[in-house]
């Protein structure tokens, strides 16, 4: 169970061994997160088991990066060695910090140098309390605040988001702690409803076109009649996908004189915009009409 | 493990997997050590059977195992859950359709030209989808350009017997019942604003209506 | 409609559903001259609580509304349905959303400033993709930095029914190796903090109440 990582992650008390998303990709690197077996290396770098965190802020170069990830930065690392390894800040050495924080920008080239000036960061308002607390107090004393003061308050503040953050994760979550009940559905019989439309609208939108139209070229929107148009759409539906289509089948007698005059006037116009082709083998013999 | 317990896994399996769960399955959410018979489980599953008879949904068994399901006959409240609210065709839809339906047979290019704008994708594939308008074949030019023309469902849907029934042009100019130079200086001076919102119509064939800008009360202002 | 086929039907809805249901949800399941009013499906909802009593699953409230969850107690045998173990979150994303939860709205210098490490874009993402937490406008200085919020969606995430139901945040610890004096002037600087986040967050209409760290007993110890 998920819940099971952490034994005493209610508890106040800072876990010796910070957790750490075992997502993260750690190079060479073993970490477990288990915070009651101190013997167990905490990680290995480079065939050398590291067994646990340090004591202080002195940090094996060679371990550097695998503390950074561990910690959630510089105010989590301080917290930590505050709360656990009662680290009083007044008693760091900040020379000594301080050397070996610069020794790191090296090695930082090659990794997580936005990180790694987090942490340099930290060292120097380390070292700047430390000074600013070693010189001889002066008359104006009062005015000025106690130059841990900023520091403190900032990792009072972290301390309750840490905690905030550990209370969160512990809220029964959906999909790891409670899940969302569902069955199947029953048969959706429902499609979406077609949009209405009123002859109208097609109006107003045919007379919104020409007006448009009209203003460039108005001879493009001489509307022919409409029979025509229409035949012309029957004629080629008549034509699709055959070959040669007899051209006198394209007639029908009972429609009468005008319906053959409609027709023909289709088949010309068809023909005057290259739609059908009309084939004729020899004089006089039978007219074949296909679809270009 | 009692029955009680028992039928509480299987319920809670069953409702969070979203799928059927056959014995195999139900069996392997336990410890090895704590794996319930096929017979107690089968037991569990009729008395949850049972136990659904006034509710509102059942225990079904299907191909791939047992599964929660809501009743069929909840269908015509249960289905509003997806009901969408039929949305309206654009400007942009409705004068292509209204060209085709006036000048078919004719091409994507044709509507292009006489619209000034391009005609989207989209829009022609729902006129098609409707079966309002259907492909009656290609015009010999390069590229062979489909020529779209109206169908009898659209017809039907506008209870016309044929095309011929279709509004005369004079009618369309009867709706604007606008004096033609007057409309022709409107077209002008709308000309950029009407381009643009067709532009912005075409992205989606179906969508609100736009409010139109009132050509008429501008009209008679001037 | 009787309270049994009411009854049915939401239950069914809540199941088929899968997201929750507020009570709007629930009446536009009927038709217009049959929809149910707001008591009757309370007290429907009510029913359908208690009848849950001793089976696998329960009805709960979250931020949008009601909906059918498997028992806590029921997760070491549900989680096993699945082949991954659920998503486990770092601390760098935890604690970011913390601050966003309980300082809201808040932009990302904000939370970089409280954590002492720089948030990474990644984390942004994450939570912006989850629909966690979305931007709800920018603050009014040099680089308009966007001001992030939680959303339902974190609420319905973590069961909560609103912002008031999260964790109260935990007291301020005293730094052991300062002495009394110092925290002194800590606690006055700290409220000064507290009180410019507070205008911040009236500035913007985000209309849940956090849930504030209880100043009295801060005043106390002091």
């Amino acid at each position: 169970m998920a819940l099971s990582t952490s034994a005493n992650r209610g508890s106040m008390a800072p876990q010796t061994v910070p957790e750490v998303d075992p997502s993260q990709d750690i190079p060479a690197a073993e970490l477990h997160s288990h915070p009651l077996q101190e013997e167990m290396p905490f990680a290995m770098i480079m065939g050398r088991q590291i067994t646990e965190l340090p004591k202080d802020l002195y940090i094996p170069p060679e371990a550097l990066e695998v503390f950074l990830e561990a910690f959630e930065g510089p105010l989590d690392l301080l917290l930590y060695m505050i709360r656990r390894q009662n680290l009083d800040i007044l008693e760091i050495n900040v020379a000594e910090i301080t050397r070996q924080y610069m020794a790191y920008i090296d090695m930082m080239q090659a990794m997580q140098l936005e990180l790694a000036a987090e942490y340099l960061l930290m060292a120097a308002m380390l070292a700047e309390i430390k000074s600013r607390m070693l010189l001889p107090r002066q008359a104006v004393e009062e005015e000025e605040e106690d130059p841990r003061a900023e520091l403190i308050r900032r990792l009072q503040e972290y301390e309750r988001f840490k905690q905030a953050a550990e209370d969160i994760d512990e809220l029964p979550r959906l999909g790891r702690d409670v899940f969302m009940a569902t069955a199947k559905e029953p048969d959706r019989q429902s499609e979406r409803p077609q949009p209405d439309v009123a002859m109208k609208e097609i109006l107003l939108s045919l007379a919104d076109v020409l007006r448009r139209a009209e203003m460039f070229e108005s001879h493009k929107v001489q509307l022919e009649k409409l029979s025509t148009r229409e035949r012309m759409s029957q004629v080629m539906e008549t034509l699709r996908d055959k070959q040669f289509v007899p051209f006198v089948s394209l007639f029908r007698l009972s429609e009468g004189r005008s319906g053959v005059v409609v027709t023909f006037l289709a088949i010309m116009e068809l023909i005057k915009e290259s739609l059908v082709e009309i084939v004729q083998s020899e004089s006089y013999g039978p007219i074949h009409v296909k679809a270009r | 493990m009692d029955n009680d317990h028992l039928k509480k896994i299987v319920e809670g399996a069953l409702l969070a997997s979203g799928r059927s769960l056959d014995i195999g399955h139900l069996q392997g959410l336990f410890d090895i050590d704590q794996v319930p018979a096929k017979d107690q489980l089968l037991a569990v599953l009729e008395d949850i059977e049972n136990e659904c008879g006034n509710r509102g949904y059942e225990l079904t068994k299907t191909a791939s195992g047992y599964r929660f399901q809501v009743r069929q006959e909840l269908a015509p409240w249960i289905n509003r859950l997806w009901e969408e609210k039929p949305k309206k065709y654009s400007r942009a839809l409705l004068e292509t359709l209204a060209l085709i339906a006036y000048r078919q047979p004719l091409t994507r290019g044709d509507i292009e030209e006489i619209r000034g704008v391009s005609v989207s994708s989209e829009i022609v594939k729902t006129l098609l989808e409707r079966e309002w308008v259907r492909v009656v074949g290609h015009r010999d030019v390069p590229g062979r350009p489909a020529l779209y023309a109206t169908t009898r469902e659209f017809l039907d849907y506008f209870n016309l017997k044929s095309l011929e029934d279709l509004p005369a042009l004079s009618e369309i100019r009867d709706i604007d019942s606008i004096d033609p130079e007057l409309s022709l200086q409107v077209a002008e001076t709308t000309e950029n604003a009407e381009e643009q919102l067709s532009d912005s119509l075409e992205e989606s064939a179906v969508e609100q209506e736009m409010p139109e800008s009132d050509e008429e009360s501008r009209v008679q202002q001037n």
